[in-house]
């Protein structure tokens, strides 16, 4: 990590059995700006291995939208991971 | 007999859901043709019996999706008017757990629009349902949203 | 729980259609999907403005018909019940001619076998509407019912 | 017509725009036994003029149940012509 990185704030949401294995329904976590949200899940899936094994079924969002892997993040973003959704 | 544009009629609820004020909400003298879906809880799930559910929702985004429904439906489908609620919390077998209601001037609209709007609500909005047995509980199997291609430019080294 | 089999509800009415005892009728703790069908009477046709309806049927055999629908779609679709009432008389504007409620454990039946109704009824049972106009009443363009292919052999000369 | 020919009577219904141009909504006729519909049509369209104009998109019905133009009638059979069907 280059000396010019700037750490900035996000907020984290976690629903349903993610929110269950994390055992909190929000979070605020300091990451460096840009960085994209596959990263921010990896530090969650490190501390918590059961909610890694769900990584391949789970989606991002980013500000209330669908949001890709690789999206980088900035100050203020809220980010949730989203398991398989079963509204209806 | 100008009207102002009425608007659709979307929301998330915790008390039971009325149907009668959301089916009013899109019935006017213009149409000819309401279809309605209820959705309700089933006594039976995966041949074990239901006891009760639990939704809980990503409310903002969960409501945005629902708006991004509507908007869809009058851009695909010559409708009227639509009314979706979807109910959180916990529901006893029997209750409504959504309702939509899609009014229009001929039939095949309102009935492709309901149809596209519950098919696109399951797959897409961020609502989930816990599932109570006498013997457990489960978070029902879901559905993947489609989500965005990954672009592996916007993810610069620093 | 074992119950007696309840038989689907199929009317003929002249009295406003009580569209909550028919969604009721069909609605139980099996069923996770009720939809509905609401032909409701539109204050313009054809770019008129229109004043009100008049319905008349042969009633013997629309009734007949309407079974014949409900028994198609319990044999086409996995429902579980359904609920078909016509009006006839004078009906204003707004008002329901015909309500149709299909409930089942899944949604796909449910939206199929309630589509598949009014389809089947509008080309088959024997209903007519006249509409009434400012400048005058008609009765409404129709659809010709699928009619038995004509045998020569069943016209004996005597 | 031959000797052998026996006269039978069959109710005939009428409905919508036949309604108002035959001026009734029943009648009751007698024809010769399995004479088909499409003879009794005839006969009523020889009266009304306007009737016969309607032919091409009627539909014939035995007791209830939509009927060949060749399906031959019986004592107490319960005809009708049909115009298009336009309920719902």
């Amino acid at each position: 990590m280059g000396v010019s990185s700037q750490t900035v704030r996000v907020k984290v949401l976690f629903f349903g059995r993610l929110k269950e294995i994390v055992g909190q329904a929000e979070d605020s976590v300091e990451l460096r700006d840009g960085a994209p949200i596959e990263e921010l899940f990896s530090q969650y899936g490190a501390s918590h291995p059961e909610l890694a094994r769900f990584r391949p079924s789970l989606v991002a969002s980013r500000n209330q939208e669908f949001a890709a892997w690789s999206t980088p993040l900035h100050s203020g973003d809220e980010v949730a991971f989203l398991p398989p959704v079963s509204g209806g | 007999m100008n009207k102002l544009p009425q608007p659709d009629l979307l929301a998330l609820v915790r008390d039971p859901i009325d149907h009668v004020t959301l089916i009013k909400h899109v019935r006017e003298e213009e149409d000819g043709a309401i279809v309605t879906f209820d959705g309700c809880v089933r006594n039976h799930s995966h041949g074990r019996r239901t006891l009760y559910l639990d939704y809980e929702a990503y409310e903002s985004m969960a409501l945005e999706k629902i708006r991004e429904i509507a908007e869809q439906i009058h851009e695909k489908f010559p409708i009227h008017m639509v009314a979706i609620a979807h109910r959180l919390g916990r529901l006893q077998i029997g209750e409504t757990s959504v309702f939509i209601a899609v009014s229009s001037a001929h039939r095949p609209a309102a009935f492709d629009a309901c149809r596209y709007a519950i098919d696109t609500l399951k797959r897409t909005v961020p609502i989930w349902k816990k599932e109570y047995f006498e013997d457990g509980a489960v978070w029902a199997d879901g559905e993947i949203p489609p989500a965005p291609l990954e672009t592996r430019a916007a993810n610069p080294a620093s």
